[in-house]
């Protein structure tokens, strides 16, 4: 490769992975201004410390694709973790209690994709009513009060395996099945198709209520187990857990490259948005930064973060002016990119 | 030459996009009171050069000059403000605004407070359609339109600014024949008030018609400006093509064989009714009609876009329930729609994707989609209809129209379908690739397939067609065979009933 | 209050000429500097950020060899833990905690407390508490003082409205079992109107207490777990001309001392930021130079009526929350 | 007008403003079922309580219409409240403490806008790095106490003009400036435009980076207000107040009809919404139900409500379709249409 070449090439690369750079260079900085920043024991803590979030987020992305949103995931998360803490102290079964936890995020996210679907009712209010109500239900069943002593429950969210704990292995499991469902399945594409306009998905024969409905679907898989996790880490059942989850996990996702007018996200994308976010939330506390000052900060830094992200796309666009001749389609040589990570 | 200044003139208008060079060195200029038209295949770079004119796009060099002083455009705002109006080619419309609001969108009246003069919007665009003896209701939301029906609106806007340029990008491509001629009528007005208008057309009869200068466009470069009276449509088509090209229809025999589509009876209150027709094996089927004859409701109602109230719809013989598209391309029937933008394309998601969307299981084996595949197989339909995109992953909003065109027919040959509903396809495409698509279809009935063409362009009809049914008012009035092909045959059946 | 001037860290040192701490350090451990991670259930909880500044003033008077770092748990038990784990890898020498869950902040606590740092909590408990050492103030006693007020003060058959804290909150669910107690058990002729959950925020219970006093009309006392609520709810009863509404409050906020003063709220308890604050870093500083056991401390709790609002008031003064 | 005329009049009527009918059938319930609903005071309880959100809620209209979003509306809302607070304590002027708050709602909101047009933020992250932001700012500036002893500043928010509490005044009032925003002024036909479609409005000649910002200040100018209503309201400068003010905003726009994907929207619809969530808070209440059960019963009216509506306006949209023909007629006779409510 000429200089030229490489210019390019660097370009190309900067911008297109301009979200991961950011992630870089946050990590570099945070490595020098803080000693403790780069030690094993803090990135497994960050890692874990957004793993739960993290796993929302890949639900939120799948749904934000497809032109949705779910708004009831905190809620559904402590309804779920909730009635699989009361199962694990009926029943003393971990398998049980993880089923019980999943089957609620699915059966509260199939009525939401029912509202949505069936009844047409806009995504952001079905999900709303369904934050609202979830969230009653948690509290009328606990009657409010947290559920103690759920002995061996606590394994699933604090122990580790090998050096890397289990809401981490949950994370990275669910990174992988996202990027594949978004590469490499159907189920995929369609979701890509319909957020990106609905009635051409649907003249192209994609059964738009069907997508919408499995994205929902596996939203409730994901907060189920999040539930799950989630209680299984504060080693309680705590109905008010995780308001406001929704929000952090969205935040990931845009951050990340997702976008609100549909058709575009990446599941690494939202996994680079969630470290971004992590790192930004570790080094303020390692550095000690006055707690209102780490919210004007934090601010700032999403902003930023943004909006470099946003130029240097732009950028790329200005840059790239390539030559009318290789205009014409250039097969092979292009074929793993999509699928890259 | 007359030594007269030109009204508008482009000095060596440079553009380039992401990947693409869309202009390179451009000269162009237009005189007071003629239309000028601009010729070149998709993608020459035509409706860019108009939007660099419109203050939509900015070029990387050049200069513009309106009445020999050198202007800086930086928005349709200060393009209206130099008396520059523009139809644009790709109709972007706000579906829910209303006709009355769409026609004064960016240029309301107000009163000294501010308020807008919502009874003079009235007063005005009930006089300007009905001045065209259009009837549409001023309250009617753009949603409940036709395209056709906005295309004519947009007309209606551009010249309603009282500019003196008026920029044209392929307006005729989605009105019929009545309108066709009010918009000529509206041009030969506009000219004799000394309005310059460029014109952009595909369409060699229209541009023959009205052009007084033609300018040649090919890969973003200018190829040549001509008096239209020292050119003839061979000249042209050879000038952007760059080379002859002679038979425009390559109809050939093809063996015609059993019926594989019978419609019976297909009924949806009011818009359509009692529609019932068949096509055989080998068939190209036309569909000719006025705007809102219907054609483009049945194919939907056919294709599972829409539902139908009564009616049944046989394939190869046995009846089938169509409720989703879906169906229909498991049962070997795809429809392109004449709404590329609306109910074709995937705007952010790049050429490969949208290809291969409605045929994903040809890629999908041991579970897997398999991008390798999926990316040889698209780029060797791309290549097959010459689609011209700097990648497989561009987003196809980035496109020019008539490739969109194309990207649109790989996505449905993907499907290797029986039945091709062709609505309006070859709207948009430059001639030589309008005798692709001919040539396509050509093919395609040699294999066995079966194409029902719904076109506005009688000549395309005429030249492909084995049978062509008319419809007016919902209902079908006629069905022609190929020895009884006339126009006037057609015409006579459209404005009936 | 002032903004309060000052850089981003919020560390604070002692300085030189401040006294020394009561316990008599051992002369070697005078040049060590000890590290406390307080960390905070909420930094928007107005309490919580009294009781993070008291602690920090406390330190910043009285010993001149520890600093205290301040982190915000933003009311979410995750980012209590994360504080932890990060005190953790950071060496500090002592956690002071406010827990927010009792339960889900142990499992971290003990994490950190096998790792070698000290963990005291405030103001709140965690269950696993024979490892830990804690300043609390009793909340149900807190109740069961303004109860047995009430108990003199509600009249027969009296009709009462209560407004609780966030669902599952320790301290509110423990006053209400306060009243319970000291006051509904021993009165059952005094009716409930109603029940509802305010969220510790003033413009909730005014809300609530609107629409009660359309439905209800005569309502003899307010009943509130602390005292934003308390004060909210009798902004809406003034509002509606009722001046001579009965109202119960916990926390001893500058609003409530001045209300109780003017005569427009009945009374509250005290539970003295200061207080905790000069317990809780007592027994950490004996934790981590070694100088002492754990223990259970329970700091007292008074009780503010009209007659002794001043001194309360004076208080509040004298910290900068009124002037 | 025969049979047939009175019916289609009345299907057409029932569609158009289904929303007012959930809104009138809600209040004729809530009349049954309670019997302090109905009182003058009872409703004028009703409207003060809905007053401040109602107020955001024309902002979050605004900017839903154009396709963007407030996040950061509850935050700003305390943060000007605050400043405004301090203000009065400073200089005893009622009127500088509102041209404090005020003005603090549009600087942040300038931000928001400069974000969006200038750095084309997406709408969502640039709100909600805001909203994290202006909160650290409100309580880093009253080090996270509230601020008391505030004196007449709360007359603005206790006070009454004969029997209408001032901030319904100042509900009526932003209701009537937004109504007459949407729909007689360019601003207010560009708001639908942009929204609708940002291409072809800018074709059309619309200055979208103006509109967007425009919208974004007008926003900040009614959270500045609802800020200074607020704190006088609850007497006291609280930097912790508004906490998920945004998202009340919002729900009133969207059940009022606002929707999410752009274009649609109005004054009169927003107000009807946010009515209809004051009526079920308020009957609730009154009727004492348990709070949990409250959740849940709001979950479900919320849902049902908008169910209601989209089944009713789908309705219409059938039968339009057999009416075709019915575009070909009459032009004059609904001169008024566009200026109605
Ligand atoms: N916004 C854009 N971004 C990137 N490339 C673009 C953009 N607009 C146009 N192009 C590219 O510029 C070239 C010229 O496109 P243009 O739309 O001007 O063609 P055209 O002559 O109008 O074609 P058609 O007859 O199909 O409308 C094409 O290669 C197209 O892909
Ligand atoms: N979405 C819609 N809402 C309301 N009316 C519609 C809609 N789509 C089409 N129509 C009406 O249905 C009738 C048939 O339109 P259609 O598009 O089928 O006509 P066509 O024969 O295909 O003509 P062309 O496509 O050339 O305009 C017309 O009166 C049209 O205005
Ligand atoms: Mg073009
Ligand atoms: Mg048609």
């Amino acid at each position: 490769m000429n200089s030229k070449g490489v210019n390019q090439w660097w370009a190309k690369a900067t911008s297109k992975y301009s979200i991961y750079i950011v992630l870089i260079a946050m990590f570099i900085v945070c490595s020098v201004i803080s000693p403790v920043f780069l030690s094993t024991k803090n990135i497994t803590n960050i890692s874990r410390q957004i793993s739960i979030t993290t796993i929302i987020a890949f639900g939120e992305t799948l749904l934000i694709i497809c032109g949705l949103i779910d708004l009831s995931a905190g809620s559904v998360l402590a309804l779920s973790g909730v009635l699989s803490v009361a199962a694990y102290k009926m029943t003393g079964s971990m398998q049980i209690a993880m089923v019980v936890g999943v089957s609620v995020g699915v059966f509260c996210n199939a009525i939401n994709g029912i509202l949505v679907t069936k009844f047409k009712t806009p995504p952001f209010i079905a999900t709303l009513a369904m934050q609202t109500a979830a969230r009653g239900a948690a509290l009328l069943y606990t009657d409010g009060q947290n559920i103690y002593q759920i002995g061996e429950y606590k394994a699933l969210g604090q122990n580790s395996i090998g050096i890397i704990p289990i809401p981490v292995i949950f994370m990275i499991g669910t990174t992988l099945m996202t990027w594949y469902m978004l590469n490499h399945t159907k189920f995929g594409r369609h979701l890509y198709a319909v957020g990106g306009s609905e009635e051409a998905a649907r003249a192209s024969g994609v059964n738009n209520n069907k997508t919408k409905m499995t994205a929902y679907l596996i939203n409730g898989l994901f907060v189920g187990v999040a539930g799950v996790l989630f209680m299984s880490r504060v080693n309680a059942g705590l109905p008010n857990g995780g308001i406001g989850a929704e929000f952090e996990a969205m935040t990931s996702a845009i951050i990340g490259g997702t976008s609100f007018s549909g058709g575009i996200g990446t599941a690494m994308g939202t996994l680079a948005g969630a470290f971004i976010m992590g790192f930004v939330n570790n080094i303020m506390n390692l550095l000690g930064v006055q707690s209102y000052m780490q919210q004007i900060v934090k601010g700032i830094i999403i902003a930023l973060a943004v909006v470099y992200d946003i130029r240097s796309k732009t950028k790329r666009d200005k840059k790239k002016q390539g030559n009318i001749n290789e205009k014409l389609v250039d097969s092979s040589n292009k074929a793993k990119e999509p699928g890259a990570l | 030459m007359d030594l007269e200044m030109p009204k508008l003139e482009l000095r060596n208008i440079e553009k380039s996009f992401p990947g693409v060079k869309a202009l390179g060195n451009v000269n162009f200029s237009v005189k007071k009171g003629t239309v000028h038209v601009l010729c070149g295949e998709n993608g020459a770079g035509k409706s860019t050069l108009m939007k660099i004119i419109n203050g939509i796009y900015q070029p990387d060099q050049g200069q513009i000059l309106i009445n020999g002083k050198e202007v800086k455009i930086n928005n349709p705002i200060e393009a209206r403000k130099y008396g520059i109006s523009m139809i644009f080619q790709e109709l972007n419309y706000i579906p829910e605004i209303t006709v009355e609001q769409s026609m004064f969108l960016g240029n309301e009246p107000t009163n000294k407070f501010g308020k807008i003069d919502w009874k003079k919007i009235r007063s005005e665009t009930v006089r300007l359609l009905e001045q065209e003896k259009l009837h549409y209701h001023p309250t009617t939301q753009l949603k409940d339109l036709t395209i056709s029906d906005i295309q004519m609106l947009e007309i209606l806007k551009a010249v309603s600014y009282g500019s003196d340029i008026i920029i044209m990008d392929e307006p005729t491509s989605a009105i019929t024949r009545n309108e066709v001629e009010i918009l000529f009528g509206k041009i030969a007005e506009l000219k004799a008030k000394g309005v310059c208008i460029i014109y952009i057309s595909h369409k060699m009869e229209e541009i023959f018609r009205i052009a007084d200068e033609i300018t040649i466009l090919r890969d973003g470069v200018m190829i040549d400006t001509k008096p239209t009276n020292e050119l003839n449509i061979d000249k042209v088509i050879a000038l952007m093509v760059g080379r002859e090209m002679s038979n425009i229809y390559p109809k050939e025999e093809v063996a015609i064989g059993e019926t594989v589509l019978e419609v019976k009876g297909l009924t949806n209150n009011s818009v359509f009714s009692d529609v019932s027709f068949d096509v055989k094996k080998g068939e190209i089927i036309g569909f000719a009609g006025l705007m809102g004859a219907g054609r483009s409701e049945v194919a939907r109602a056919i294709f599972g876009l829409d539902e139908f109230n009564q009616g049944q719809i046989l394939i190869k013989g046995k009846e089938v329930k169509v409720n989703k598209v879906i169906d229909s391309i498991n049962h070997g029937m795809v429809m392109l729609s004449e709404d590329r933008k609306r109910y074709g394309i995937i705007g952010v998601r790049g050429v490969r994707e949208n290809v291969a969307l409605s045929k994903l299981e040809r890629f999908i084996y041991k579970g897997r989609l398999h991008i390798k595949d999926e990316n040889t197989t698209v780029s060797g339909i791309c290549k097959r209809m010459n689609v011209k995109t700097p990648s497989l992953e561009t987003s196809i909003d980035s496109l020019s129209g008539g490739n969109q065109q194309k990207v649109m027919l790989a996505r449905w040959m993907l499907c290797e379908p029986d039945i091709l509903i062709l609505d309006e396809p070859t709207r948009g495409i430059d001639v030589g690739a309008k005798y692709e698509i001919y040539k396509l279809i050509t093919e395609l009935v040699k294999e066995g397939r079966s194409i029902i063409m719904i076109s506005s362009e009688l000549p395309e009809l005429i030249g492909m067609c084995d049978r062509i049914y008319v419809m007016a008012g919902g209902k079908i009035t006629g069905e022609l065979e190929n020895r009884e092909f006339t126009q006037e045959n057609i015409m006579k059946l459209a404005t009936k009933g | 209050a002032e903004p309060k001037a000052g850089g981003t860290a919020e560390t604070t040192t002692a300085a030189e000429e401040t006294k020394p701490a009561e316990e008599a350090k051992p002369a070697e451990e005078a040049q060590k500097t000890y590290k406390i991670a307080y960390i905070a259930r909420a930094q928007s909880d107005s309490f919580a950020a009294w009781l993070a500044n008291a602690v920090k003033d406390e330190v910043a008077k009285n010993y001149k060899d520890v600093t205290v770092d301040v982190f915000d748990g933003e009311s979410k038990n995750e980012v209590i833990a994360s504080h932890i784990e990060n005190a953790v890898t950071k060496q500090y020498d002592a956690i002071l905690l406010q827990p927010y869950d009792s339960e889900a902040q142990v499992a971290p606590a003990m994490e950190a407390m096998d790792a070698g740092v000290q963990v005291v909590t405030v103001n709140n408990r965690i269950n696993d508490n024979d490892r830990a050492g804690a300043i609390d103030a009793d909340p149900v006693a807190q109740a069961a003082k303004n109860a047995e007020l009430a108990f003199e003060q509600i009249p027969q058959n009296g009709k009462v409205v209560v407004l609780m804290g966030p669902a599952g909150n320790m301290h509110s669910d423990k006053r209400r079992i306060g009243w319970q107690q000291s006051f509904f058990d021993k009165r059952p002729d005094v009716k409930i109107l109603d029940e509802q959950i305010a969220n510790w925020n003033k413009d909730e219970a005014m809300r609530f207490m609107e629409d009660w006093i359309q439905t209800y009309g005569e309502i003899d006392a307010i009943i509130s777990m602390n005292d934003n609520m308390a004060v909210g709810a009798l902004e809406a009863a003034k509002a509606a001309g009722m001046t001579d509404i009965l109202s119960y409050g916990v926390d001893g906020t500058a609003e409530a001392c001045l209300a109780i003063q003017a005569g427009e709220m009945t009374s509250t308890t005290l539970q003295s930021a200061y207080a905790l604050a000069e317990e809780a870093v007592k027994l950490t500083y004996k934790l981590m130079t070694g100088a002492g056991e754990r223990e259970t401390i329970l700091v007292d709790c008074p009780l503010i009526t009209k007659e002794n609002a001043q001194e309360y008031i004076d208080l509040h003064k004298k910290a900068g929350n009124l002037k």
